[in-house]
């Protein structure tokens, strides 16, 4: 066994030394209707590398990686291209093998590297602080909510219609158990404006998202406006990290609280997860926040260092008063996004996001050439939603049978909203002008 | 040597990417646009490399040596766990393509939850919590979501959480609308059963117990099957936090012991890497009682053998508490940890246990001597320790930094609290003897020196990339980002 | 440019504090007519790294992999596992993107795994001392030539018939160009003892293989013995490196000098290149070995440590007096070698060359159960050589349509020796029972 | 911290492979079988990766620092090569896998053979040599290959060698059958001409010339086309040894110099990694005269557009000198550089070449003022100094090992030889203004304590993983494997 470094003298002399018989006297606890005799049913003995792997690539077969052909989903996680060392850097062994930074004297590395995240967050958010990452955008939707409750000591959260439906849904969960109650505005391609007639003296907060589900892109001063007007707060959520070197930040519009999904930036798809959660908040709210912070402070040399810091709203240290119940960030990925984010540095990025945005427009120009084809998004970065004069799901499945993966059907996130013929799509620095001109030719076809 | 932060090395101008020239598209944003730049620096690659290269020099890691952090479970990080999750058939593809494209990564889930369940003997497995925490919070919600199929959400509050809980038990019960009560232990580490039944006398507002085990002082719960009927008994439910799940792999399935939810730390267990503070992964089995209520999404095979995914509250999922968050869980996670448990199979999970056990006990025999073990008898995969054994003003942190002079990873430290100064080692199956012998010579040699009262303890470390880290300043006034220093302005000229 | 540091600024400051009007300055020294001004014609300028990865993946799916079908080539360069650690543990910063350890006081890393691989090559073949790597087999075997004229100060080389004919080729051209004269003797499958007789006292060596390219494995000791008797040096060589688990190694067969290819351990197939020479000989012979050594030594604490010794031998100190013009030796390739070594363990390898053998033993039993087939392979260890009813190029494309990578025809090997109906074929570890079953199924319906 | 070597740590019994169990067969070795096993040890994997990662902390790296390797050209190497180099595609394929399979693979041949005849304006290149030191032997080969067509091979034997030429050009020439004659270096540390006329005065027995170009003190040879005419009049043929490439490619093509052979280190110029001392690849590029006698194999292309390997020689190559090892070349090298060189195109490689160059004309410039220039002017892509400013006693390795205190690798020590205690500086392009001020400080303060005869200097390293190592004692008797340390046999009781 390739991984247990024991031998079985090792085991022999090391029971002598304790005065055990066998390790069967260490389980002497365990009730003896609960011990299992031999080994678990089913479960093959170990198996080689070799055999492991080929099982494995199997079903690694099975699936269409995005990068095997025309690729355009979006809806929440970006095909966008990761340097090669990135990837490098986080299987770094003192990276990928260490643990949270609880001794910082042996923990620099990871916690420099948080501290130059949260500077970065900060700055691509345009707000004041950020944490060390949460699980991942939509959990920290949910924690955004649930933070804005505990700052204005409201109970109520609206969420606008243009909301991730799957952020919708973990913030509902989340602020449910809690008694807080949870308003969803009516899905609308471009309505987060309308959050601004919503807010009432008992809000909390409003939860508005730019660019959108829909891909539309919002100003949502006005609605910062209004939730300020009550005294409520503006949560500004975003999927697409890459928008932000384009698109009005969260920080511009006059956010309170920045949550949105770091994976764009570092990240491959990984069928949707581990990803990576920002947080970002203004000064004023930075003890209400959750998650792990990092904060510079000097050893007793007097050298600058860094440590984990305002762990007093923890649960490792307030316990059932903590903030939330969450200990761990998204650690690697925290260090992948940083990575890349360093590589690209602040022109970088803008120069990504402006790609995007015109592989998008170029994309919009040529399904709207497509006849029957409507573009629904008014304002878009990377993605918009179209309507086909057919069932979207028989449309995708067509693109599919052609090798185009042509985005995602709204009727998958959105069930009942009567959304049967929009598809929801995206383009990336990755898409070419030929999978552009192949997906047009293809739905041309179909439609 | 220290390391410049990336805003004193880099410049605003530098990137360490190439792209193409854009085009000059007019935009489409009707106006939405970033008004201030970023400002942030950039690094070409050799200097990015160099940064981060230089910077992992400061951390200690498992694959430099022993990491005994108690209750956190770093073993050693398989390799080709990360070349399989690295295939395009599963690091790219992405969460809502077309189902009949990702058969292959339902299928993945669907078979890894098969050995989940296989191992704890449980008929249900939620997959999509991020992280043990957030598989604590799954099940307490499976609990919330059965209370409230029962017509009991209301007057069902409380939840008993043992002191030697870890911290996110109460947060947890708390983060679900539940009331929590602290139940003592007993002087053999245990729950104190008098305790308990006293607080099950009023039973019609319990919800249920949050029970750790084998617990945080590294024992089994001796009364388990009893503390489950008890519970059951009082109309609660059981909640198991199985963060110590390592010990007992391959010999004790907790479907055994009566539990109705558990969550599975990948990240411990299954040894899918730390990452310095995650990606974590906790996949929650759950009883038949709780089954239907699971989160969604998940993975179901039709009768054409097709795999779907479950993903909005309806049909098979209509009782279900709902979503806990995007997409389908951490994929990358379960593709490491099937990985880890097809290679090492029944009988290299038992064993493992086995080794883990072995060698916490093997330090705990090899250190007794010198350092004050609190309870009796035989531990399960880590060693606790008090401070008794230290002279007037040597305290834990003190005997915790000397290790790092030594070359180790301190133990945990301060945790579980219902021990004075814990000190909780767990050296995991990864570890030689050799290894661990000279672990222990280094650990005796400085409890020795707290012993006898020795104040350079107190200065530790010496050896390491920097000397104790000032905690209090770093609260006192936030530093939480770089920020331009401010240059003072030249002095006039009189 | 995403590999250059220097920013405009960072260049004009430089040029300033060096006293030059621009970098034209520092090329002043280069004739006007050879001054190229522009670029040069043709290539492109610099591309980001999405572009120029699509193009090599362009590149890289024109080839057949081996790990795609069923593939039974050898003849000198072998399919076999490597396991995930190795390449991790190459792909380590202070391993990869270090130079020759010159410096002994910061490449210990480097020096200590060389000693540890020096050993472990020691052992494996069974000799006395081995030094730190040569460029491949090949190119061992035409230093091991070389050196045996120099240790015998005589100027004659046997090759034997079954000696890789690449070896052969790379040694006749090392010697001829030194004045050594170089005796091929007749390409036989079963013939390595022939070169007992051909020894005379004017040979410096003999050059025999086992297995040899047809697979054959035969006891030199003869060789050695005859070798010995005329004053003259037995080189034996090898080129699958797993053999040495199973298969009497050069020093039991009493050879003078021992060289072969390790490719086999711990490196991939690469398409020939890099690979890494294993060359190891008697106590007696040290001084003469071409090559790097490293040797252990103390530092001024007296601690035990390594450094690269008897550099007396080489061309940096001894320059026209050298013992070879070698200066590198194949660094990554022997630290993947040894780390594979190290992690089989001499239990491991010896399992894994049973293996070997036992895949090689099933897929002869199914391809002689073809009508037509004849095995010609007396003795092998994990390839053999057949002989088909038809013209093997013919065949081997048609089993390439059944995607099945049959061998190589001998004739590529040895052209003109009427070999066209002869195929060389290999099995290893990687070899399943459904891979010999289909390369049984598909040769039966083709001859 | 020591670490023990593997034969101390592991044990024969253990393994970190599992294999599966063999089936028992009969074995077909006819007898010729091992009869000793090996006694190697092995390691499980959590011991073998931690015993290579901390090895690997005893090693300097690019990626940790400045490497200014004096001729060695220790730049960046970027990880897309590495990614590259690793698809299945390429690094999964056989030499001698049928050639309709392999196409990419001999397109990519193609393709690189044309690029580095673009950027050197040469009609041919040799791909197979397998280092820099193979190519000099495939260029003087294809020369003396020449000179057999020519009938001339016996009586021209004579090849010149300047005293600055590293120390594989005259082993070369002696390899391939000729005899050296040196050439002296003048004051400005190029070729003396006028001892270069007078070596020529004789030129019957003139086979040719091997010159570094720039060469080895860094500086360009002014009077090369001069040169490569003389050499040409007397009959013979250029040789160019290619390592000092880096300075030149995009601004000089080695085809306008005259010269009939260059290899080409793509382990220098075209970053594929060093790796501690390999592999290499040192592709020759020849010129019309010496094209035919290319070794073999190569790639043509036929008319249908298919790649073809010639292997024999025969046909194409029947003028062919032969083969230089199996196979075709470093192929795992071949896509490293390839995807350099796409990656810089015409433009990057210009522009590292001349920020190469930059570089050590700054380090230069820093550094001329407190250590000795030997030569005037500026130089190329490495900048030299010698030992003349240092005080009695304290020789150039002083302060090479001095460096290693301050973090850096040193220089290269006492070459070339035509410099007394020579110090080669080659910063190359991939360090950052920032990073070469911290390095010419720091080598500015330790010239200064050699100027003024710091006995301390002489016992650097005090910082390194070791001090310094004898080398003495380990030439002396070597010690080049492991053994089993002797056991004293236990004293009888008398």
């Amino acid at each position: 066994m390739r991984y247990l470094p024991l031998t079985a003298d090792d085991r022999a002399d090391m029971l002598k030394t304790i005065g055990a018989k066998s390790v069967d006297d260490f389980y002497a606890d365990v009730p003896e209707s609960a011990r299992l005799h031999g080994t678990v049913d089913g479960l093959p003995n170990h198996q080689g590398e070799l055999a492991v792997e080929r099982h494995m690539s199997k079903l690694a077969a099975k699936n269409r990686a995005a990068s095997s052909g025309p690729f355009f989903v979006g809806a929440g996680a970006y095909k966008h291209h990761v340097p090669a060392s990135v990837d490098m850097i986080i299987q770094r062994s003192e990276f990928l093998t260490t643990y949270t930074p609880y001794q910082p004297e042996i923990a620099q590395g990871t916690l420099q590297t948080l501290f130059e995240f949260q500077t970065q967050v900060a700055a691509l958010t345009a707000m004041d602080v950020a944490n060390a990452s949460m699980y991942d955008g939509s959990t920290a939707c949910a924690e955004a909510a649930v933070m804005a409750t505990r700052a204005t000591r409201r109970k109520k959260v609206i969420l606008s219609g243009g909301l991730h439906p799957h952020y919708a849904a973990a913030t509902k969960m989340l602020c449910e158990a809690q008694g807080i109650e949870v308003v969803q505005l009516e899905h609308a391609i471009d309505g987060e404006l309308a959050l601004a007639d919503a807010v009432d003296d008992q809000t909390a907060c409003l939860i508005g998202q730019s660019p959108n589900t829909f891909g539309t892109v919002t100003d949502l001063s006005p609605v910062a406006e209004a939730a300020h007007g009550k005294g409520a707060l503006l949560v500004s959520v975003f999927t697409e990290a890459v928008s932000l070197g384009l698109v009005t930040p969260p920080g511009e519009m006059g956010a309170d609280i920045a949550v949105g999904e770091g994976q764009s930036i570092g990240n491959g798809l990984n069928f949707g997860g581990p990803y990576v959660g920002l947080f970002a908040c203004t000064q004023k709210l930075v003890r209400q926040m959750p998650g792990r912070l990092c904060g510079e402070t000097t050893d007793a040399d007097g050298k600058r260092g860094f440590v984990l810091t305002l762990s007093t709203r923890e649960q490792h240290i307030r316990r059932d008063k903590a903030t939330s119940n969450i200990c761990t960030n998204s650690g690697l990925c925290t260090l992948a996004f940083t990575a890349h984010m360093t590589l690209l540095g602040g022109k970088g990025l803008e120069q990504l996001a402006v790609l995007n945005h015109e592989a998008a427009c170029d994309l919009a120009d040529a399904l709207a050439a497509v006849p029957g084809v409507e573009i629904l998004t008014p304002r878009f970065f990377n993605e918009f939603a179209f309507r086909t004069p057919m069932n979207a799901e028989a449309v995708l499945a067509m693109l599919d049978e052609a090798g185009i993966v042509g985005g995602v059907r709204a009727s998958r996130l959105f069930p009942g909203d009567h959304m049967g013929d929009v598809i929801l799509c995206a383009a990336t620095e990755c898409t070419t002008q030929e999978d552009i001109a192949a997906y047009a030719a293809a739905l041309k076809e179909i439609i | 040597q220290a390391e410049g932060l990336i805003f004193e090395i880099g410049t605003p101008e530098t990137t360490g990417v190439d792209l193409p020239a854009p085009k000059g598209t007019k935009n489409r944003l009707g106006g939405v646009a970033r008004k201030q730049p970023t400002g942030l620096p950039g690094l070409s690659e050799p200097q990015a490399v160099r940064h981060y290269m230089r910077l992992s020099q400061k951390n200690y890691a498992i694959d430099l040596g022993l990491f005994p952090l108690g209750s956190c479970t770093m073993k050693h990080n398989p390799r080709l766990n990360e070349k399989i999750a690295r295939l395009p058939g599963f690091g790219d593809i992405h969460p809502l393509q077309p189902q009949a494209t990702v058969q292959g990564a339902l299928e993945l889930i669907d078979e890894l939850a098969t050995w989940l369940k296989t191992l704890t003997n449980m008929p249900a497995v939620a997959m999509s919590p991020k992280a043990g925490a957030h598989g604590e919070f799954c099940g307490m919600m499976t609990i919330r979501q059965a209370l409230i199929a029962r017509g009991e959400v209301e007057t069902r509050k409380r939840v008993l959480v043992p002191e030697s809980a870890h911290g996110t038990n109460p947060a947890t019960a708390v983060q679900c609308g539940f009331i929590v009560d602290e139940i003592k232990a007993n002087k053999r580490g245990r729950v104190d059963m008098e305790d308990l039944k006293a607080k099950l006398e009023k039973s019609d507002d319990i919800a249920g117990i949050m029970l750790t085990n084998p617990n945080t002082c590294g024992l089994f719960e001796t009364d388990i099957k009893e503390i489950a009927d008890l519970i059951h008994e009082a109309g609660g439910y059981f909640y198991c936090d199985g963060a110590n799940f390592n010990a007992i792999v391959g010999r004790v399935r907790p479907g055994d012991l009566g539990i109705d939810a558990m969550h599975i730390n990948l990240h411990k267990t299954f040894s899918t890497p730390h990452g310095g503070g995650g990606p974590g992964s906790g996949p929650t089995v759950l009883s038949e009682a709780l089954a239907p209520y699971a989160p969604v999404p998940f993975v179901v095979k039709d009768a054409d053998g097709m795999f779907r995914l479950v993903e909005d509250i309806e049909g098979v999922a209509s009782e279900s508490f709902g979503r806990m968050a995007a997409f389908h869980g951490q994929m990358g996670m379960f593709v490491r940890a099937l990985t880890y448990i097809l290679s090492h199979g029944a009988d290299g999970l038992k064993q493992a246990s086995e080794d883990a056990v072995l060698n916490a006990n093997y330090v705990q025999a090899r250190l007794k001597s010198v350092m004050t073990a609190p309870f009796d008898g035989y531990c399960m995969h880590e060693a606790l320790f008090s401070d008794a054994f230290t002279a007037e003003g040597i305290e834990t942190i003190d005997i915790a930094k000397a290790l790092i002079d030594e070359g180790y990873h301190p133990m945990t430290m301060y945790f579980p609290l219902v021990v004075h100064g814990a000190m909780l080692i767990e050296p995991t199956e990864s570890e030689s003897k050799a290894e661990l012998d000279r672990f222990c010579d280094a650990l005796e040699s400085i409890a020795r020196r707290a012993a006898q009262g020795d104040e350079a303890l107190k200065g530790a470390p010496y050896l390491a990339p920097m000397r104790r880290l000032d905690e209090t300043k770093a609260a006192r006034k936030p530093v939480l980002k770089w920020e331009e220093p401010v240059v003072a302005p030249p002095v006039a000229a009189e």
